[in-house]
């Protein structure tokens, strides 16, 4: 169906330059803060300090072995955080009695503060990579499992009837209407998990390991470096805004199907 | 089947057992809005059924219960009283052997017009590429066959309901419910796809229930006209044979005089309970 | 006598680890408000979160490390310690049992060791005592383990081969049979042997700015702690233990006992610091932050005793 | 205006300034499905004027593009080429003057059937309540008001578009646009229907244009009846004024000779251009 | 629409006892183990210890002055989270430039680990609650944000229109088509929302306060007193369930518009 005429939006190179504007302008605001001494340098370092530690941080190649190691946990987590949150949510959604049971407990659970429960997991999982994992999977998991579980709640009843009639199978359900249908729901949740994903795995990290950009920020807090920790989350957030791309790519080729406001073209043929 | 051995009994007397379809008694109830207060009983008692290769019409004023009806043969909607059967089989959940044309838009938005009417076919396990070789015909046949690459809601209002046609009618139920099919479609178009339904179904003679509001599109297609009276607790009030020789081509044979008895007996009829039913809600 | 700000905000890192306890203490016996002062006390997840706190102005004072005061003079951001509460650090270094024998610090080539955080004063004293056998930090790896039950969890799944922690933690794994120890700063001639010196741990500190603007009350604070160390010096751990919050003990009360009784001797007797201590701390530091390095650290400017002394005058 | 002088000029000599609506050479043209690849061109060149107080039907095939004409006088979709002028003024946005029954379900499914047709009358600043009261007799007037506390999903198909009707007539605009407003009630329930349109248009003569695949109920309502050619690039073919006196009973009108010749005339032409549409994509 | 027959749900009392059995289920579990030592009552606690502890704590009142604070930060979080994020969320999605603009630079705000900013928030807002509650609105925010964007992109184009067409202005619109429509959005954001606002709260405190369960968890946790620090936990979850019941009667308040599966009374009349 149609819908009003949308202002059309700038073009991809325009938007980029606003964009890069809106970074270049905190930027700046950052360093006329700190360097008229508003902002405390030794609080929030300085921009240059921090941009000077990250590219030579980048250059040394000593980032890396750090970065690499937060990127496996930030993706494990965020993997198997967001299967076990759609199978689950997809479970709970087609198991009422089971959801209505088990509710309560569930969102109990997404209420325990994760930090208590880094011992346990240090127990069960040891220091390495997996008790990070753990963390960033029970942040990731419970926002994963809330979206999906709606989202299947909100199909459309007539075409999951239909789909029924033509002799849809609980799998064919599945594949065919709820995943489908709940698709929105899902890439919505995992925009959020994403960001929690790398939280979970940096967070584990600060709390106790050997390697990851949490271990660099701990320890340059540690030492009062505040270059240092602004510099760790510089690059934290730029690879999490890179595999957000990527969430958002996958989102646009598998959504393609959905009515946007109608549109005609002004070129013929 | 949990009934008593006298109703099984009585039933196979009256052959119900070789129906295709057959409602008993059925009632359907549905709860008020607000979930407390007042329920609302569309139909009452509707006890009808359907033979093997038979060809059943229902007209009835607007909000009197026919899809209501088609729900509860479908296996979508248990009745509050009363019972479905289909082949003898009382229908729990799922009817297996009915194909459903819904009255709404059911066609899946996430699938082009193609994967739409293969959906059914993939359901049943064909593979996907065969599945969709086969819908390709399908969709030439309700001459759609340059939209097969459109999403539903780049498709016109017609359009959808007739890859929905397609989409039905291509897994080749034995039963095939028909809520208002062609209301969305010109004259023209409608009578082309109605010769096309009639081609079908004398091909393999399935049962078809069909519900419609065109009085003359419902006796040039049946075997049987049913009538249900206007809600609340609709009932079926009148039930025409259509003895107008076959195969036949809707738009001609709406010109013999059979056809226009008929059509004058059916509409009085209607016409009274479309009245009453308006009367009865209409305060100015 | 009239104090310039009655209430106060109080910072500390992890208040119920021994380290603290002379802050515990005070506030259980009362003298806070016999004081005249109404102390809020904040807890914080580390030392560093508390000194934080005191730097960015929502804490007026802290209880920290002595460490701290050097660490801050590097960074532009002058502290000043006013009361020495521990005068040995406390942290022991030991070996874990389950991943094999270690007994001497050369062994640790090549290992594991437990800290409690990267860059926190139990690294410091791994990494000062491998320089002093030759090693450098490299060569070993150090794990964040933190000072709680994830410490504990560490050595019990034998994920580290030596851990450098304090009290309880040490005691526990201790009463467990987990560890054998291989350096003890708990004792006057562990720290000799360890930094070459006194090594001034927890310390009352504040800015200078808010010395300048309160000396009363950082008066009133500093004869607080110091009444406090000479009560805890007579006490018997009985004493100790039925002034302490019930709580610190539910989990075991013997253990706490017990790493009570190791800790004691860490508590300075009278609050004075000396300039030896000072330089054993900047020595240390001076090895491994950079930041430390890169300046020089007038000492002097790190701690002052004239309020210590003032209140010895009139404490018996 | 943004226009020529001399554009304005031509326009204003044709009377199209006093036109309740006009399209100007309207062609739509979607992308394709993927977004790249070939484009689909709805409808070519469109020119229309509907003047004030005017009934106009128009007629075509299904998936010509007669809704997408509608969309673009409701200032929904800009035309790919050509403009929309609404007395005078080029629609820019929505057209303040139209109303617009749509096609497809569109209730709000969070509101009741009464607060459906009551928030027209709310988004003009009528208190809630007020706006309540004043939609009581609509519902009525449509054969519902005993179901005013029904939401949509409890609606038989017919009575969803029944409350649509009272939404959109209630705040009484200067255009009504119609799409296939009646195609899912009963022919009796029709005929009352548009009795009541034709009442109410007669009363203060609105301008309606009205998409119907019924040509009789084109015939029978309309002052003109336009018929669209088959997609892809549909034109505007056919144009009928209908000449029948006023005011009519639809059932009644039917009868007269005048009717059936222009049924006649209009059916000739229309028929051809739906056996070319279905010709053009049906393969088999 | 009509959908398949539902499997009716069993009554209320016997999805409550079912409940209640999973909770006793989880307790014996529990006490089995570390009863027999599979689990360290070191790290686990004892089930009975800890409940004892809890009844103990709620007898003697003390628990509820720190209880106090944590409820309040959490509701100050919840509310503030929920309304800046409905806010922020109905704002982009109506502003599609600054929406693409900005895009970028909130996915990267909420992949910063908010334990490292914790000592800024303390900078800013000073020790007492606001600090906490800060750090549970950054928590909240961002859920309900990205869930409220979505949610407002999924409205129906149809209906949209028809309101347009019925006169709405923007105002309008928001009320009457935009809330509703992705109201379902928002609560199923507040499930996950309740959770992590009552976490933002407790970490807050944990990473440094003067009152409230976080310190307390804290406490017990720096003297190994497990079942004190599971106490604490056990009081968390409970008041996070009873949060979430408000939750979702507000929901069902709402939402009683939706298409249920279509069901017959059995009962006439
Ligand atoms: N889920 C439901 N809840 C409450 N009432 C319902 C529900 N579904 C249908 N009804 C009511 O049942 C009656 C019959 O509805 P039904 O859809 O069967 O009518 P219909 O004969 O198909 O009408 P139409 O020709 O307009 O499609 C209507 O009054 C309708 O309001
Ligand atoms: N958003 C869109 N994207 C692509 N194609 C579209 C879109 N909307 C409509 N079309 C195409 O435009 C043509 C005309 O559609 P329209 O809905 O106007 O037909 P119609 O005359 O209203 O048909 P019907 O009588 O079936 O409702 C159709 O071929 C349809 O596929
Ligand atoms: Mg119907
Ligand atoms: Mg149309």
């Amino acid at each position: 169906m149609a819908v009003a005429r949308v202002k059309r939006l700038p073009s991809r190179p325009v938007i980029l330059l606003l964009q890069v504007a809106v970074l270049i302008g905190f930027f700046l605001i950052w360093h006329v803060l700190t360097a008229t001494k508003i902002l405390s340098p030794f609080f929030f370092g300085t921009p240059l300090a921090v941009l000077e530690r990250t590219w030579s941080d980048f250059a040394s190649g000593v980032i890396w072995y750090h970065l690499g190691i937060t990127l496996l946990e930030t993706a494990l987590a965020f993997v198997i955080g967001t299967v076990a949150g759609i199978a689950f949510g997809f479970w709970f959604a087609r198991a009422p009695l089971v959801s209505i049971v088990f509710d309560p407990y569930i969102k109990a659970v997404n209420a325990l503060p994760r930090v208590v429960l880094a011992p346990i997991f240090a127990l069960w999982l040891g220091l390495g990579i997996w008790s990070k994992v753990a963390l960033g999977v029970t942040l990731v998991f419970f926002i994963v499992f809330f979206n999906v579980y709606q989202g299947v709640k909100e199909v459309s009843p007539v075409v999951l009837a239909n789909a029924k009639m033509l002799g849809a199978s609980n799998r064919h359900l599945f594949r065919h209407v709820y995943l489908p249908s709940a698709l929105s729901w899902v890439f919505s949740s995992l925009h959020t998990a994403v960001g929690f994903a790398m939280v979970g795995a940096v967070v584990g990290e600060y709390l106790g390991s050997a390697a990851g950009l949490g271990y660099r920020i701990h320890q340059a807090e540690g030492v009062f470096d505040t270059v240092g920790v602004f510099s760790g989350m510089l690059v934290l957030t730029i690879f999490v805004v890179v595999i957000d791309a990527v969430v958002t790519v996958i989102e646009k080729r598998l959504l393609h199907w959905r009515p946007q406001e109608a549109q005609t073209t002004n070129a013929q043929g | 089947m949990s009934d008593s051995a006298a109703v099984a009994a009585a039933l196979r007397t009256e052959g119900a057992d070789k129906a295709a379809l057959r409602l008993d008694g059925v009632t359907c109830t549905f709860p008020s809005p607000d979930g407390r207060g007042q329920t609302y009983t569309a139909v009452q008692g509707v006890t009808l059924s359907v033979a093997a290769g038979e060809f059943v019409s229902i007209v009835g004023p607007t909000g009197s219960g026919k899809s209501t009806i088609l729900n509860v043969a479908a296996g979508l909607l248990a009745p509050s009283a009363g019972r479905a059967l289909t082949f003898g089989e009382p229908v729990d959940g799922i009817n297996p052997h009915a194909g459903y044309m819904f009255q709404a838009d059911a066609l899946m938005p996430w699938k082009s017009a193609l994967e739409n009417v293969a959906a059914g076919l993939e359901f049943r396990g064909v593979p996907r590429r065969e599945a969709e070789e086969r819908a390709r015909p399908w969709l030439a046949r309700v001459g759609l066959d340059r939209f097969g690459d459109r999403y539903p809601h780049q498709l016109s209002g017609g359009m959808r309901k007739r890859v929905a046609l397609a989409q039905t009618l291509i897994v080749d139920p034995k039963i095939v419910l028909m809520d208002e099919p062609f209301s969305a479609l010109d004259i023209q178009t409608r009578q082309l796809m109605e010769n096309e339904l009639l081609d079908l179904w004398s091909a393999d003679r399935k049962s078809v229930v069909f519900i419609t509001h065109d009085l003359e599109e419902a006796i040039s297609m049946s075997d049987r006209v049913l009538v249900l009276s206007a809600g609340p607790g609709a009932r079926l009030i009148g039930e025409y044979r259509v003895d107008l020789e076959r195969p036949r081509d809707v738009a001609e044979i709406r010109m013999t005089p059979r056809f226009l008895d008929l059509h004058r007996e059916i509409w009085g009829q209607l016409r009274e309970e479309v009245l009453k039913g308006y009367a009865q809600t209409k305060l100015k | 006598q009239q104090v310039e700000k009655k209430d106060l905000k109080l910072a500390v890192g992890g208040k119920p680890l021994l380290y603290y306890l002379p802050l515990t203490v005070a506030e259980r016996l009362g003298y806070f408000k016999e004081a005249g002062l109404n102390v809020e006390i904040n807890d914080f997840g580390g030392g560093a979160k508390s000194l934080q706190a005191l730097v960015g102005g929502s804490a007026d004072i802290v209880t920290g490390a002595f460490d701290h005061t050097v660490q801050m003079q590097a960074k532009g951001q002058p502290i000043t310690a006013v009361a020495l509460l521990g005068r040995y650090p406390g942290i022991v270094l030991a070996a874990v049992n389950k991943a094999g024998t270690i007994k001497s610090i050369k062994e640790l080539k090549g290992k594991k060791i437990g800290v409690t955080a990267p860059g926190s004063s139990t690294n410091f004293m791994v990494n000062y005592l491998l320089t002093q056998h030759g090693m450098t930090p490299e060569d070993v790896s150090f794990i964040g383990v933190g000072g709680g039950p994830s410490a504990v969890a560490a050595v019990k799944r034998g994920e580290i081969d030596a851990i450098a922690n304090l009290d309880p933690v040490i005691s526990q794994l201790e009463a467990d049979g987990d560890v054998s120890t291989i350096a003890d700063t708990r004792t006057e001639k562990g720290t000799l042997d360890t930094y070459g010196g006194p090594y001034p741990a927890a310390v009352l500190y504040t800015t200078p700015a808010f010395i300048k603007e309160n000396p009363k009350t950082t008066q009133a604070l500093v004869d607080v702690f110091v009444r406090t160390l000479k009560w805890l010096d007579q006490a018997k751990t009985e004493d100790v233990l039925k002034v302490l919050p019930p709580e610190y003990f539910l989990g075991n009360q013997t253990l706490y006992a017990q790493a009570f009784e190791h800790s004691k001797p860490t508590y300075s007797p009278d609050g004075r610091f000396s300039q030896e201590g000072a330089e054993a701390a900047y020595k240390v530091l001076k090895a491994f932050d950079k930041a430390v390095a890169a300046t020089d650290i007038d000492l002097s400017k790190t701690y002052t005793n004239a309020y210590v002394e003032d209140s010895l005058k009139r404490i018996k």
